[in-house]
């Protein structure tokens, strides 16, 4: 496209150029610069580079318009590279493979009254442009402070899976591929998704069980299984976000309790011995996990847990000041990396040389070695005012 | 999908207030579900990570003067995220936002349905409950951002977790700001 | 309205209960506090005090999610007495005689994307409530940061002028009381809408022009009018918002000029006689007008100007650090009141002791005694994140 | 209302640049309408009254590293609102939200219609035609806000003030961020 529109010149600043030493000045620069080309807009490589990650802006101060960052860890001159709309409580999702971003949002037909119109958006990772669209019904879409488990890939990433809130619980199906809506699970007394197996789901119940349930080739319930007592939730609550490696997903408990939880079956089932993430000196009056995204894993499988030394009962959202790294095979900390500043979520680069991404309370993130806990670089208060999640695609 | 009964519990204010811990207790046991949480926003935006301000900065009006009530069975500042009613808020504090401590700011609509909490009044020893709702059908009013946890408890527990947006009965499920009113006396347990 | 929607009990704090020295508290207080009632909704009172004013927040960093501010200018304890949507580049009105504020906004069905709607709101000044909508049709309200002058009141506040910019300009008329849109008025070549006369407007034209039009019942243009030269947009550009001293329009240039203009018949006219706000020792070259909204006016007809002593070229929205006070009358500067901090917009309350209004740059709004000078108390940055224009109803 | 011509000009490229002084002042003592303008936003929220940073604390992000063309004729921080191409610029900077100082972030849309302004490069002295247009259809990018005023003038010319949002020829009129584009060399004029 060439500049074929509309534009307009001004005298405004011939007086400056007048005044300027132009003549003395052109002699070392025989040629100006180049007319740069116009309508011009940025693409991103159809596959992000390793350090690219996904940072969820809440948006306090306009929940409305929250959005999804598009970060470059290794890049502290232009560390934004982009920003994907995430309106009114949203979840995003990153497919890969696909190329392709989804965010599960809400929309008002006069921003904030109207019409209510939830749906799917489907954005395209290297333009970040919208691809698609699919609207959910009845207006049910569970609107909470971002978790990541809210909205979830099954069936091998062809479908997707909603979580709703009225207060009845229950989860849409979502047939991404053909963009369309499969049908819904009631889901009373659980939370969140966990996808198991080829194509189902397990969720945390508020009697402390484990409920797994199978869908048919039509998204419809095929078969469910409840574990019991896979949690205390009044003296052991486990942080809904686990650390996901392969399909094992490691919780950590408000004490700093890990627990296992095998979703490779289509029966999610708790992995056998829990440990502790270890405890240290100084804690006023404990050190326990503290954040909202609180833990993650790098590739080889370790876990990182973002704690505070001023742990106790109602703690566990204030933020941490450290992360501990922990070596779930050994069952033994490894590491403790000291942070920069009061750090409310944490994610592992997928990078050759793994970096521990840590986003602050002040909105500034920082980069670490995660295999040192060195610190690298801060990309500063540049990409997002409230930073809770941070995806590695 | 029959394996949890569909409780959607309706509990009058009388039956919140007479509560006592053991049926309280029964009724969690139960597996309670479908249920309530305290309003909304996690993790407020604090300036530190010293446990002096672990609540939130109280939004960009830090230095605000305080609201009282004006009664010493009332104590505390309804602009500070330490007021005594606040013990389980999460949210902009609608005193800040045109409305009181338990009335929403005119513009918006009281969200029907609700979380009750339990807080001690420093002034009389008593634990009252408290009823946490959200304003709604207008934009995040920006003020006084406050986030106490103390019992809060994972998504699992939805009448424990404070991270929903409690704007789901209302006509429109925009947030504005939580208020904390007084509905009752909790009656004391023995231990 | 009885709570009669499901409510839940929590154990939650029981323990603390417990803990708590309740028998002795008891003792001073017999009767525990009363049951509050819910649901319960703020309502305003019919006739907003004289303190209260109404300030314009941009919301640079959520633009679609701009709002209007009810401030009692009064209490610096609780002055936010309530948010109005006012979204996408939105203009907003206070008909005080009707109790209501009506906004015009922009709207997409996807927030960012889709379908867009303009559309007037109508608000009870008393619940804040909508109590009505025009859709205004074509896409084309102007959007600009935040001048008053885009969206007007004329024929007695029955109807409503709304600037239109595509870049081709035009008002659209809308009445207000029908609920509908008359019609549209071409206007290239001006700017703004300044109401005239019993039913018309005028607008400043980019060749330095004055261009009246008076409207027929229909709301069509009947006849219109044009003074040339009126201003110099070159060396003496006048600022686009004028102070309103009844029907007479008091703008100030760049530079601190005054003019006046008579804006009581179906033809605006410049008055005769402008003349200098004045100068002072320790401008940085010299001391100008600046900031957003930097004249205004109080009940008697004196000025009020924000000035800077960093005037220069180019520095006409920087703020202002001073009002000086200027009686038209006599020409003559009777004021001078330093400011705490870089402000951008002034405005003078109608009380029986008038103040003067001022919204800084940091979204502090401070009061000033009008008569004096005098810094009265300071609201904090409590109301707005971008305060950049004050009504006084 | 046919008083006014209806002046929608189409200036190429070409003609921009050529455009000389005495021409521009013709063009403009015609009336010129329906015109143009650079970007938007005011009044930046700048810290200080001082003139030392009178066009804003660029965002939240004043202490950011520079970015730098890396030729030494084009010499400056393009996330500085001090960098000479945005001598009449009006918003977030692009090279700031995931674009750069001419072209625009993924995901948004440049404007097709755009303001030319006139700066001076001080590394050659030249007097550059810079296209600022806007990027649209994805929210305030909120990174780098500025605002410099050199040269605008009211609403009533509108083809030299700075405050309208510039995203009109656009899908969306949602504004994200602007560039400042080098697209000519304007012609030197004798005074």
């Amino acid at each position: 496209m060439r500049l074929i529109a509309p534009v307009f010149a001004s005298a405004l600043c011939l007086c400056a150029v007048l005044a300027s030493p132009a003549a003395a000045a052109e002699n070392r620069f025989p040629q100006p610069l180049a007319e740069e080309s116009l309508p011009s807009v940025t693409k991103l490589p159809a596959t992000w580079p390793s350090s690219w990650v996904a940072i969820h802006d809440f948006h306090f101060n306009a929940i409305v318009d929250g959005r999804l960052a598009v970060v470059d860890t290794a890049n502290p001159v232009q560390p934004l590279k982009g920003l994907v709309r995430a309106a009114q409580f949203a979840n995003a999702l990153i497919a890969k493979d696909k190329g392709e971003i989804y965010t599960a949002e809400t929309f008002y037909s006069r921003l904030t009254r109207g019409e209510r119109t939830d749906a799917i958006t489907v954005w395209d990772m290297a333009t970040l442009q919208p691809k698609g669209e699919i609207v959910l019904p009845g207006g049910k879409r569970q609107q909470s402070v971002t978790y990541p488990h809210l909205f979830q890939l099954t069936n091998g990433g062809k479908w997707a899976l909603i979580a709703n809130f009225t207060p009845a619980q229950s989860v849409t199906v979502v047939d991404l591929d053909a963009r369309k809506v499969l049908g819904e699970i009631d889901l009373p007394g659980c939370s969140q998704i966990y996808p198991t197996g080829p194509r189902g789901f397990a969720s945390l119940c508020a009697d402390g069980s484990l409920f797994s349930v199978t869908l048919d080739a039509n998204g419809a319930a095929a078969s469910s299984k409840s574990v019991p007592k896979v949690q205390d939730i009044d003296n052991q609550a486990l942080f809904g976000t686990p650390a996901m490696v392969g399909t094992t997903a490691w919780f950590v408990s408000f004490h700093g309790m890990i627990q296992g939880f095998d979703l490779s079956g289509t029966v999610a089932r708790p992995l056998p011995g829990s440990f502790s993430v270890g405890t240290a000196e100084g804690g006023a009056p404990e050190w326990r996990p503290g954040g909202w995204q609180v833990i993650n894993a790098d590739a080889s499988g370790k876990l990182y847990v973002l704690m505070s030394p001023y742990g106790k009962e109602g703690s566990h959202k204030d933020g941490g000041t450290e992360v501990w790294v922990v070596d779930p095979a050994k069952k033994a900390r490894t590491l403790r990396i000291p942070l920069k500043g009061q750090t409310l979520a944490i994610a592992v680069t997928k990078e050759s040389t793994p970096h521990l991404v840590a986003a602050q309370a002040s909105g500034a993130i920082d980069i670490y070695d995660a295999a040192s806990g060195a610190f690298v670089r801060s990309l500063g208060a540049t990409v997002a005012a409230n930073p809770i999640l941070i995806q590695v695609p | 999908m029959a394996r949890f009964d569909k409780l959607t519990e309706n509990l009058a204010r009388g039956i919140a207030r007479g509560t006592s811990r053991r049926s309280l207790l029964a009724w969690l046991g139960a597996g309670m579900t479908g249920a309530a949480s305290i309003p909304l926003l996690p993790v407020a935006r604090a300036a530190t990570p010293a446990p002096e301000a672990p609540h939130g900065p109280h939004g960009p009006s830090a230095a605000r003067p305080p609201i009282v009530s004006g009664l010493e069975q009332d104590p505390g500042d309804q602009s500070s995220c330490d007021y005594w009613r606040y013990c389980a808020i999460d949210g902009f504090l609608c005193s800040c936002c045109g409305g009181s401590v338990n009335t929403c700011p005119p513009g918006t609509e009281m969200s029907p349905i609700t979380w009750i909490g339990t807080c001690t009044n420093p002034a009389d020893g008593r634990a009252y409950v408290i009823s946490y709702n959200d304003c709604c059908g207008v934009s995040s009013c920006g003020q006084c951002l406050c986030n106490r946890n103390e019992g809060d408890r994972p998504q699992a527990r939805p009448q424990s977790n404070n991270d929903y947006n409690w704007c789901l009965g209302s006509e429109s499920s925009i947030y504005n700001c939580s208020v904390a009113a007084v509905i009752g006396v909790a009656l004391p347990a023995a231990k």
